[in-house]
């Protein structure tokens, strides 16, 4: 297996594969389908300082090919997360990406420290993108000075690399990506949802119960490969890649726009043995494409020494 | 739970789009209780892209097959409506926590009430009771005379009072004006101001009801389909719909 | 059909729905499957100072419930749209919204000028947000100084009332809407395409010869819905809908949302008939939802006095 | 042109992923020209979204059927393989301009030339020649043996020569090395540096390719599928693959 063995920043993946954040709790519901020894790492659930119990209900609703979701960060809280949760998972050979959220810098660095101590726990997730929370969230991620503060405020508190979630509700993702990047991001993490919204006909208000939320799912696959492509070539930190991925083949088409890994989210719903069913599938897959080793194709949609060599098959 | 690839036996539109799907698999057996609900993949694309979660309507270990009743209103369920014999279903189950059947007992009696489709998982739960020596009662409510179901099948555990909300079949109006009060226990699924309306009910021995939410995983890790719990002053406990219930007792969550 | 029947500026709609532009050429070719005549309007091709052959191809690629565009604004330009096609279109009785595009203030003006003064178009939606051409295009559309010094210099020269389309891939829609509402727009037109891309597996490079392209289709329409239904709340002009609209029932959720007219582009790809289709279901869609007429239910999901009303039901 | 709600007849799998689908519908008649195409709806959803163009490979106006041949690759095709007869299919068509079936004489002499999944629309080509006297002659090529199809029955209109590329089949290599110089016509199907390799033969009368491109809408509207015109100096003529082609005499567009 080692043709899937990626080296990312605190990470050493046995593959490139991980179920994303807010799509896989932690963990123990999907550790009844399958060993989670088997992912490349898990990115759990956002936690913040103090428990949150989120938006009221609905707080899903379906759209074509795609999800819109207003959880609004409900966890447990920093604590319990701690104590129950992240020790819970040291049970498997697997490292922990940690999803950090807060509606104030303090709230970021409060949790960033402290959980970037626990064992099992190799990175950092800034989540600077949440669309479902009414202070911070989003607004974190839209605004380049914020996200610069809040980015270079976790650096300095974390023991582990910190990645940044980039929100693609913005006119300029490649500034927001150079702005944490600067910050002393280790690496980035894109894309979270498109803020999107479901009205209901019998009702006519927003089936969401919070209005609007945050679309994932295949609809959005074009966007994230879109932005991908656009920020590996601006920026020197790797990508983990997110948004409607369900097949090997999605995998690689993120590879090929300049991901190093690639994060799973919507599709555990549909299907709970997602990732390990493309874990499986890479391999001949990428025998198919005359690749030995996945990362290979990180950005080979705009690496042009690859358009020479291609051209010269 | 587990995911299964279940082949679909049989499919019949048994009221005006309501369907009774019969679907086949293996590992199909006693482990379905009555309440638990299996979350289905309707089509096969991204679109529609969530399973609906259905509840288990009845199930034969022997035959292994499950039987699922529901209405066929939106995108997917009209699309499961128009899969045919012979084709795979995919479906996760079985999901949740049924009625407490283990703690009714012979002798006991129990008012099982339903509201349009939340009738179906009554029927398996009758059938249950009734093996157990529990005397069983039904009252079900539907909107209209063409949408009623399973009248003579429930009669087949014991009494079924329907009602319909236009007076067209059986009672007019609400199964709440049609209620035993002198049951052991209520066992009730339906839509949601149903169940507010029975959640005071002052059965002897227990009020459980079968709640309804919209769901991302079906399985507990999504956290699309909380509620808040009764009395909780903190405002962070919560159950699942999906993995705590759907069944809960009167009383343990807010409606 | 008077419960159809909308009134905009400039526009006096037998029923609100309409194709979308560069969705449906100027027309002659879905001529051939329907009279033009039962349209509310119809929104032509974008139409450019000198004539234009776009991008290179594969212009187009498909995505999940979506497509990916990359045409380039290809069209015969001003003068032969003047001589040849609007006087074509001049045989059915329906008003036109001519799409104008340009790379240069300048040339918005000199095509609005002209155009306006064509006896069958009865507004201008002036294409602030192209994603596929280089130069112009989508940059007119995501800075709010040039977004309104375009449509400001536009007001000034066009005969008819002007319509801004607006484009989705910004992080603050409603500034923008606000920021042409005060350079005078008479209406706003959205959503143009989110920006996307798709890339071939087995070339490793982006299936548009462009690279990157327009998102439209039934994918995107949660993200039109949430921008019309903030918009709406924040402006006093009306609001063209469209973005995947398919049905008869997406048309009500977009008037719910705040438009008060929707046009159907991708969707006439899938199915030629399907603004007729949507035209003749409306009515007993609105007496199932108990509407006398479809106006009525402009902005239902934010507006708070129906909400009042509703409560008492 | 029309949008045809036709029925799936049969479809079988007649080489490697390639399939023959049949639909009936009684407005299938002799407009349908050879080398004009369908653009058929795959599946019911919005997923796949896009219609594919698929080629008339044969029409029996009377019995109003129309036969594609098409490879299940993709997404759409594998959709489109998986439906069974009796279900709809929806298509527009017959769309653009076929081959110029009626320039030609009796007497005259036609070569065919056909690459792959562009083999299909010779067919149709290859019988109304045959028809009107036209002496046809057939060369395929193929990837590999698996994929070869309908040998035998362009046969009944003329010689056939299969090459296959791994020599697997036929004889080894690409249809240009087999192509015999002296046709007065050369109608050809295939992938685009195929048409390149034939552009520039020199038959008496005329050579004839049809282009594939993606399309949008496959009726001229959207100017997804446009081609420049060999020799513009404006750089801004333009013919349209579906409704101007997707059949050219070399020579009028840029390959
Ligand atoms: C535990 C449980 C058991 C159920 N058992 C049955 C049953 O036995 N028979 C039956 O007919 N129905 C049952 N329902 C309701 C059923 O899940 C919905 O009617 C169905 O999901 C609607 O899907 P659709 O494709 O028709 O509608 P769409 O409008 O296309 O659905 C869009 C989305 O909203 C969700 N949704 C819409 N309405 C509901 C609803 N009332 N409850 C939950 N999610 C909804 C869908 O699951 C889907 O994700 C049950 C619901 C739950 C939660
Ligand atoms: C005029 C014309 C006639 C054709 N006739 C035939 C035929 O008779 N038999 C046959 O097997 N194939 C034919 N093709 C090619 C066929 O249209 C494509 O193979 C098919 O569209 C691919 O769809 P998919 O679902 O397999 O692939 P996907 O990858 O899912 O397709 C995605 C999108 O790309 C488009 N696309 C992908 N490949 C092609 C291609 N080669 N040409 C055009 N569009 C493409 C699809 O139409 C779709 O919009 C024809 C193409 C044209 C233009
Ligand atoms: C139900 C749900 C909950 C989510 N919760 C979080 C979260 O807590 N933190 C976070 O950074 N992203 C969260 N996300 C976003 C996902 O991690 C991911 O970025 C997004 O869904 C796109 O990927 P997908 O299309 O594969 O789902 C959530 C997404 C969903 C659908
Ligand atoms: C092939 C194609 C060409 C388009 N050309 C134009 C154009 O010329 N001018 C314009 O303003 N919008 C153009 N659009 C955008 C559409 O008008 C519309 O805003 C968008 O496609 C969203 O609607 P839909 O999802 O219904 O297609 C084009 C869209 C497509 C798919
Ligand atoms: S539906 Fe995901 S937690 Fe209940
Ligand atoms: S496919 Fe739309 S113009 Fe040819």
């Amino acid at each position: 297996m080692s043709r899937l063995r990626v080296e990312l920043p605190g990470l050493d993946l046995k593959n490139p594969i991980m179920p994303a954040s807010g799509c896989f709790g932690f963990g123990r519901e999907y550790s009844q389908f399958y060993s989670l020894d088997q992912l490349g790492a898990i990115m759990v659930k956002a936690t913040t300082h103090e428990p949150r119990f989120g938006n009221p209900t609905p707080r899903v609703a379906e759209t074509t090919s795609g999800m819109l979701n207003a959880i609004g960060l409900q966890n447990p809280g920093l604590e319990r997360v701690m104590v129950e949760e992240l020790p819970w998972l040291s049970k498997f050979d697997v490292p922990i990406i940690a999803n950090v959220a807060g509606s104030t810098i303090e709230d970021y660095v409060t949790v960033a420290e402290e959980i970037s101590t626990a064992e099992n726990v190799h990175a950092l997730e800034l989540n600077i993108s949440c669309p479902n929370v009414k202070e911070g969230g989003l607004a974190f991620g839209t605004v380049p000075e914020t996200a610069y503060e809040v980015t270079k405020a976790v650096k300095e508190v974390s023991s582990v690399p910190v990645y940044v979630k980039l929100s693609p509700n913005v006119t300029d993702i490649v500034q927001m990506a150079k702005v944490v990047e600067r910050a002393g991001a280790d690496g980035l993490t894109m894309i979270n949802t498109l803020l999107g919204m479901r009205i209901d006909l019998k009702t006519g208000k927003p089936i969401l119960a919070n209005g609007a939320g945050g679309l994932s799912g295949p609809a959005i696959k074009p966007v994230a490969i879109r932005m991908i492509h656009q920020v590996s070539q601006q920026v020197n930190i790797p990508i983990i890649g997110m948004g409607g991925v369900q097949s090997a083949e999605d995998v690689i088409e993120y590879f090929l726009a300049g991901a190093s890994a690639v994060a799973v989210g919507t599709a555990n719903f549909v299907d709970p043995f997602t990732c390990p069913t493309i874990i499986d599938a890479l391999p001949a897959l990428l025998d198919e494409l005359g690749v030995h080793h996945i990362s290979e194709l990180t950005g080979r949609s705009w690496k042009t020494e690859w358009n020479l060599q291609s051209s010269s098959h | 739970m587990k995911q299964l690839k279940t082949e679909l036996v049989s499919q019949k539109e048994i009221a005006a789009s309501i369907y009774e799907a019969v679907v086949f698999h293996k590992e199909i057996d006693e482990s379905f209780q009555p309440g638990q609900f299996v979350h289905v993949k309707t089509g096969f694309g991204s679109d529609p892209l969530l399973r609906r979660p259905i509840s288990i309507c009845h199930v034969e270990p022997s035959k292994h097959e499950l039987t699922m009743i529901y209405r066929a209103e939106g995108k997917g369920t009209k699309v499961l409506a128009e899969m045919v014999p012979g084709v795979e279903v995919d479906l996760l189950g079985p999901l949740g926590n049924g009625f407490p059947v283990e703690k009714t007992m012979e002798g006991e009696t129990a008012l099982l009430v339903g509201g349009g489709i939340g009738v179906p998982p009554l029927y398996y739960l009758s059938q249950e009771l009734t093996k157990r020596g529990v005397n069983v009662k039904h009252v079900h409510g539907f909107q209209t005379s063409s949408v009623v179901f399973y009248e003579e099948k429930f009669k087949a555990y014991g009494p079924v009072t329907i009602t319909t909300a236009d007076g067209t079949y059986g009672e007019e109006g609400f199964v709440t004006n049609q209620l035993d009060m002198n049951a052991d226990y209520l066992f009730a699924c339906g839509p949601s101001p149903m169940l507010k309306a029975l959640e005071n009910y002052q059965a002897k021995k227990g009020v459980y009801l079968s709640l309804e939410q919209r769901m991302g995983c079906g399985i507990g890790a999504c956290l699309a389909c909380v509620c808040h719990v009764q009395g909780d002053e903190t405002g962070f406990a919560y159950r699942k719909v999906c993995s705590d219930g759907p069944v809960f007792q009167a009383g343990e969550v807010v409606l």
